[in-house]
């Protein structure tokens, strides 16, 4: 598999990047990690004209947190999300997501950036960001913006991002006080695409009372999929056996999976009740203070 | 793979009918780059260029109408080749007049073979229905407009 | 230190190709390359460094893995021009004044490879582990070790051989050396 | 007791081959690299079954570095679009006017390097029009399904039927058995996948020499094949296996691949280098497996085996290209009695043609073995189930007693040595079977799924006895050839090629046992056809029991000589002389001895007049008979009942191998072994669509275990030497994966009793076994 020639440009600044990006009109593509993208390119079936490798630009990588949100950078690379102290204190469904995402290796050039920014319905993170409504921010031709992730991804590799922009940084709400989350990911194996992927995030008050809940699925649809109604129906219940049955049952509604060998319709939306159910008991756990 | 969709146009079955069996005007409806002439009466053949995120690349097409029932039902098998891989569709469009509009039922079975199939096909699979929409859809445009 | 350099000869500047400067296993090299040149390419035909294998093309196998300043990827999954800049290490690299490096040892003694083929992405794969982990568990080597295929060994003299080259490795260090 | 030759049998000494490995210096195909060396690549075909109505060459030409494209038609003109296939059958090497299955090579392409023949390859144009598909093997032989192979005069897609056995008989004994249980088992079809795809590196000199680095597990099979097919005169042929990067069975064939890399360098002069992409390998390389199986057993009430029949589809692809010796067109399926003594049995095979790849290679067993081991193993434990006799209990009932052996199978054959029953004793207490017992009670109490499942398998390797066993008419003979040199140094060259199985140490063994000289001094090479001795190379766990068999008896021919050479330096009569303790000594008088490197120097430099000066010796082995290796495997899972997730949570191996050359190496090919067990149990297969696409063409859905799934294996031995074999080997490399498979299903088979299945196909996935779950209430 040898992927046809291409030009290459290694910009130092986001400005050139940008500006070479909006030149090629869509005929080039951002090289961050590449870990989808050469793949693609060595089958043949993605054929830029150009690629613009961001790798060289400074001040991409970074995971900090100030008063009002955690925000990841870029070119952060996804095997970063699960060594960050503050990242597994404070926001554990991204420590678990990184833990998990393709393999060990592949984690180690992957970035957060490309993980987020491919539209891929099988990356782990999307389904993350939906759950902590995150916001992305993206720079173009006409500068900066913010496009919340709940808007984002538009349908199977199809997103909000236009081609001369560069998502640049992930923004998350700061975790409040009994915040809690996780990400549970059904795989048939290390490196495989989620069979059905469940994020969640949420905070439990004093009262005992669930707060703030956002539930994220991987792979059971065209796209990363926010389970609204599951994360709106938790809201002020206790996490009783029951209420996390109903979440998972509602959650389960809001899947669109299509078979594959990973299994049938059914198969997977029955997947998706239960990793809900089981992710919300764990991120309830963790809430309370448990690991 | 099926796909399958419907619409009205105020448009009589007749002319609706004879758009379809015109295939440059027919495939003129792609919105993707595209050059088509037609070979006789009953073939038309020429070049796609279309994709859905990475996946992009030139097809050779060729179609021929499989069947004709003037102002009830035209038959198109399209055959195309790229990117390594094979599509092959094969069309049903069904035309009904009520009032001075016409409804167009089409309905399609869609077999993708070679790698586009292999590996691709979790990338290309929600695509299909989405071009074969965006096509009709520029097609009654276009009736409506003319 | 070295400086091995080498030119495409007869080529004409073009937007195509590129000049990459990249140290491997302590070597300097100055090339000039097609863009599109994989990694596991430039290293395998341009240096001639063959114990970087392919084994799947897809990122899956792990054979092809290298470490890019000090951290391991997979050469085929990568441009060579990616790496422009950088320290590539490989297999080739790791013994050293003609001691083995303990990961080596460790697959030799402990029967860690059979066909050999995975063989140095898997010991790559170990050396950036048990820099990151210098005392790994059971568990922690399976999964580190997790983006590599072995088709003939069931890896659990995989696992044994990186427990041996862990015990080796901090034996100086117990020493106070 | 005598001192232990250094590297003995018997030893665990490190491998002497690891030493290029480990420091990346192995030399693997895709490492040869000749000056001026050009690149194939190839065009496949993206159809499983089409018309090729035209293939354009002109812009594939204009790529820059593109020097040639060949097509079936450029082939046929040489007589070379067509080859045939070791079972007899006819296989395209390019088509003239038709594909047979999606993946097939449609045309080769050469560039200067592998890039541009890339570029060639994508630029090639073939129009085709795609003709109906035949996938599911049933359908092919059903009337007026489409002929797949009009140009073999067929009017259907039935290849050949096979049967063995007493079908009267059988009918009769199961007519007459108070229980009879059923099972429709599909085996699917799964791909070896050695971590090293296919290729070779092809040469012609200035004499007219053809030289061929490839991928294979048979270079001098290989070699006469591509004489008779070529036509080139053999001595003029030379191949080469360099180091190869794994095989299991998948190097076996002759693939088109190959082919076109020789007629590429012979047509531009120059050398020519292809390798196979993942892709190239999952798609086109032969498959493994693909069995539909019916099989019947009978057993008295009070829990006696009686009867068993068998009835297979085998899907075949579009063509035969099994790797079977020829005789056995089904392999050694008939081995499916097992371990047990039924009395009677009938086996019959049919195979189909279908849109698929050919081939019918093993995938890390001897011919069709899984496949017979797989079937009785799951139908013993259905039966133990049914007749609620414990499972082990009801095997230990009816194994082929200690004292039966040699045992005559109702179905032929004859097993050299067994004791079954202290494997599985063995492996009960390794596991702590009834402790297991008693938790899955309890467990099953409170509605947890937890299975424990066995495997007493009985293996057929070594093959063969040449009465009944060639290849296209080359008998499955094997061989050595011993050099010993003045210094007591050894060179020894055998017929079969190593893929990891750890040869240079092995047969070093063996000689420095057989010849009283320290391993370390003993080199071993294999896989060049101009040095090496014939053979039929290695697969089917058959080095051992073969070539192993050969080097010990070439070195016994050494010690005959050697002990004259001894006589004359002891002076004494070479009657007086005897080979003990790994010298010669004079009868009596163990004082008075020489070693085998003392008369290595005499033999070059002071041996007895009329006799030829050095030291070696070659030999042809051919077994008596094949040998019967064989375990018992205990697993227990635990099975997560809302989503289908199986855990292997203990595994237990004991082995059986006979006499053991290497406990180390024997324990890693038992590891290996087992994880190829594993693997199409819990994850492997390749599935078409109804298109004949091959929905698992690259490693994302072709599922390789990593370290994390794959179970932590416990093995154990019991030893029961080979009557046969000069030091009582028997061979091992392949009886985890012969024996893995039925002990993992029959646990999580076990673990759902509560929910009356009896089988669920593999690879048992999640969803499947949910649906089993789902599908019907717990009792």
């Amino acid at each position: 598999m040898y992927p046809p020639n291409f030009e290459y440009y290694a910009p130092t600044t986001l400005d050139e990047a940008i500006g070479l990006l909006d030149q090629h009109q869509g005929e080039a593509k951002v090289l961050a990690g590449g870990q989808s993208l050469i793949g693609m390119m060595k089958l043949r079936l993605a054929q830029p004209a150009a690629l613009v490798d961001i790798n060289r630009i400074p001040d991409l990588s970074y995971v900090r947190e100030d008063a009002s949100a955690l925000a990841i950078g870029a070119l952060t690379r996804t095997a970063e999300l699960g060594r960050s102290d503050v990242i597994r204190a404070r926001y554990a469904i991204l420590a678990d997501a990184g833990r998990e995402i393709a393999d060990p290796t592949v984690r180690n050039w992957g970035t957060v950036g490309g993980n987020l920014s491919h539209g891929d319905p099988g990356n782990d993170l999307p389904a993350c960001m939906l759950a902590l409504n995150a916001e992305y921010v993206a720079q173009g031709p006409k500068g900066r913006r913010t496009i919340p992730a709940r808007k984002f991804y538009q349908d199977s590799f199809v997103t909000a991002l236009g081609p001369s922009e560069v998502l640049v940084e992930a923004r998350v709400p700061r975790a409040g006080p009994g915040s809690g989350s996780a990400y549970s990911k059904m795989e048939r194996k290390v490196g495989d695409y989620a069979t059905a992927a469940v994020g969640v995030r949420l905070a439990v008050a004093k009262s005992g009372a669930i707060e703030g809940a956002g539930i994220g699925l991987t792979n059971v649809g065209p796209t990363a999929i926010y389970a609204a109604a599951a994360s709106d129906f938790l809201n002020g219940k206790t996490g009783s056996a029951a209420d996390l049955e109903k979440a998972g049952e509602l959650a389960a509604s809001a899947s669109a999976p299509v078979a594959d060998n990973r299994g049938p319709v059914e198969f997977k939306r029955d997947m998706v009740r239960v990793w809900t159910r089981r992710t919300v008991a764990h991120a309830i756990a963790r809430a309370k203070g448990g690991a | 793979m099926e796909i399958a969709g419907d619409f009205r146009v105020a448009s009589p079955v007749g002319r609706v009918y004879a758009f379809f069996l015109d295939p440059v005007a027919f495939t003129d409806c792609l919105s993707d780059p595209h050059q088509v002439r037609a070979v006789d009466a009953d073939r038309f053949e020429g070049t796609v260029t279309t994709g859905v995120a990475f996946i992009r690349g030139t097809f050779r097409i060729r179609g021929s109408y499989t069947g004709r029932t003037p102002d009830r039902q035209i038959r198109i098998h399209l055959h195309g080749e790229g990117l390594g891989s094979g599509v092959d569709a094969d069309l049903v469009l069904a035309f009904s007049e009520s009032a001075g509009s016409t409804v167009l039922r089409w309905t399609g079975d869609v077999h993708l073979s070679g790698p586009i199939a292999t590996i691709g096909e979790r990338m290309v699979k929600g695509t299909v229905d989405q071009k074969a929409a965006g096509l009709f859809e520029n097609a009654r445009k276009k009736l409506e407009v003319g | 230190m070295a400086i091995d350099v080498e030119e495409v000869t007869g080529s004409t500047p073009s937007t195509t190709t590129r000049t990459i400067h990249v140290t491997v296993n302590g070597v300097a090299h100055r090339s000039t390359i097609q863009n599109r040149m994989l990694l596991v390419h430039y290293l395998r035909e341009r240096l001639r460094l063959t114990g970087t294998h392919i084994g799947c093309d897809t990122a899956h196998c792990g054979a092809c893995t290298v470490l890019v300043d000090g951290t391991p990827v997979k050469s085929c999954n990568l441009f060579a021009v990616q790496v422009d800049g950088r320290k590539v290490d490989t297999v080739e690299g790791l013994e050293k004044g003609g001691k083995l490096h303990p990961v080596q040892e460790g697959f030799h003694l402990e029967h860690g490879l059979q066909c050999g083929y995975c063989t140095p992405g898997m010991m790559m794969a170990s050396v950036a582990l048990l820099a990151r982990n210098p005392n790994p568990t059971e568990e922690e080597i399976r999964r580190g070790l997790s983006g590599n295929l072995c088709r003939c060994t069931g890896y659990v003299n995989i696992v044994k051989a990186v427990q041996h080259a862990a015990k080796k490795m901090q034996e100086p260090a117990k020493g106070g050396a | 007791m005598a001192e232990a030759i250094a590297g003995g049998i018997g030893q665990s000494i490190p491998r002497k081959e690891d030493a290029r490995f480990i420091r990346g210096k192995g030399n693997y195909v895709d490492d040869v690299d000749l000056p001026g060396m050009l690149f194939l690549d190839l065009v496949r075909s993206p159809y499983a079954h089409a018309k090729i109505t035209a293939i354009r060459k002109e812009k594939a030409l204009a790529v820059p570095g593109v020097l040639a494209v060949i097509t079936g038609a450029d082939l046929a003109a040489a007589k070379l679009a067509w080859m045939p296939t070791l079972m007899s059958d006819t296989q395209m090497v390019l088509p003239t006017d038709t594909v047979m299955f999606q993946g097939q090579e449609v045309a080769g392409v050469v560039g200067v390097d592998r890039y541009a023949a890339a570029d060639g390859v994508a630029a090639v144009e073939v129009d085709y029009e795609p003709l109906p598909v035949v996938i599911d093997p049933f359908k092919a032989l059903e009337p007026g399904a489409p002929v797949l192979r009009p140009d073999k005069k067929k009017t259907d897609n039935h290849i050949w039927h096979w049967e063995v056995g007493d079908k009267a008989e059988t009918e009769k004994a199961l007519k007459n058995s108070a229980v009879v249980i059923t099972e429709k088992l599909y085996i699917p079809r799964i791909h070896v996948s050695s971590i090293e795809t296919c290729g070779c590196v092809a040469q012609v000199d200035a004499m007219g020499k053809l030289t061929v680095w490839m991928t294979t597990q048979a270079p001098h099979a290989i070699r006469t094949v591509f004489a008779l097919v070529s036509g080139l005169p053999e001595q003029n042929i030379r191949v080469i296996s360099p180091d190869i990067g794994g095989g299991f069975g998948g190097k076996v064939p002759v693939y088109p691949g190959y082919v076109i890399a020789v007629v590429a360098a012979l047509t531009t002069g120059k050398p020519v280098k292809w390798i196979e992409d993942r892709t190239g390998n999952l798609t086109s390389d032969s498959f493994a497996r693909d069995y539909h199986i019916e099989a019947e057993m009978g057993a008295t009430k009070d829990g006696k085996l009686t009867a068993l029949r068998v009835k297979t589809l085998a899907d075949h692809g579009y063509t035969d290209a099994a790797a079977n010796p020829s005789k056995f067109p089904a392999g050694l399926f008939h081995i499916i009695t097992g371990s047990y003594p039924f009395a009677a049995a009938f086996v019959e095979v049919d195979a189909a043609y279908t849109n698929k790849p050919p081939g019918g290679i093993a995938y890390r067993c001897s011919f069709r073995v899984t496949e017979a081991a797989y079937t009785i193993e799951r139908l013993v434990e259905n039966m133990a189930h049914r007749l609620q006799i414990d499972p082990a209990e009801f095997r230990m009932r009816n194994f082929i007693r200690p004292d039966a052996f040699p045992f005559k199978s109702v179905l032929g054959w004859t097993y050299d040595s067994g004791n079954y029953g202290g494997a599985l004793k063995k492996a009960m207490e390794m596991i702590g079977y009834a402790d297991l017992r008693k938790e899955q009670a309890e467990k099953r109490k409170r509605g947890e799924l937890m299975g424990i499942g066995i495997s007493s398998f009985t293996e057929i390797v070594g093959a063969g006895p040449s009465q009944t066993f060639d290849i296209l008419g080359i008998k499955m003979f094997d061989s050595a050839e011993v050099r010993i040199h003045p210094t007591g140094k050894v060179i020894a060259r055998l017929g079969t090629k190593s893929q990891g199985q750890g040869h240079e140490t092995t047969y070093a063994q063996i000689l420095a046992e057989e010849l009283g000289l320290p391993a370390d001094a003993i080199n071993i090479e294999e896989g060049d056809t101009d040095t090496a001795p014939y053979g039929l190379g290695t697969y089917a766990s058959r080095s051992t029991p073969t070539s192993g068999a050969a080097a010990a008896m070439a070195a016994r021919k050494i010690r005959e000589k050697a002990a004259k050479i001894a006589a004359h330096l002891l002076e004494v009569s070479p009657d007086d002389i005897e080979w003990k303790d790994h010298k010669f000594q004079v009868k009596g008088v163990p004082e008075k001895s020489k070693t085998m490197a003392d008369v290595a120097f005499a033999a070059y430099t002071n041996f007895p007049k009329g006799m030829e000066a050095g030291l070696e010796a070659t030999d042809y082995y051919d077994p008596p008979n094949m040998t019967y290796p064989f375990g018992s495997y205990i697993c227990a899972v635990d099975v997560d009942k809302e989503t289908g997730q199986v855990k292997i949570r203990r595994f237990v191996a004991v082995d059986d191998c006979g006499v053991i050359i290497n406990p180390t190496i024997v324990d890693g090919q038992i590891h290996g072994g087992l994880t190829m067990g594993f693997a199409p149990a819990m994850l492997e297969e390749i599935p078409y669509d109804a298109d004949g696409n091959n929905r698992a063409g690259s490693f994302l859905e072709y599922l390789l275990p990593t370290a994390v799934e794959t179970p932590k294996w416990e093995t154990g031995k019991t030893v029961t030497p080979s009557p046969h074999h000069p030091f009582g080997a028997k061979g091992v490399g392949e009886s985890a994966t012969v024996g893995a498979p039925a002990a993992i299903v029959n646990a999580v088979l076990d673990a759902l009793e509560p929910y009356g299945v009896t089988n669920i196909d593999i690879p048992l996935s999640p969803h499947k076994v949910w649906k089993a779950i789902h599908a019907k209430d717990a009792k």
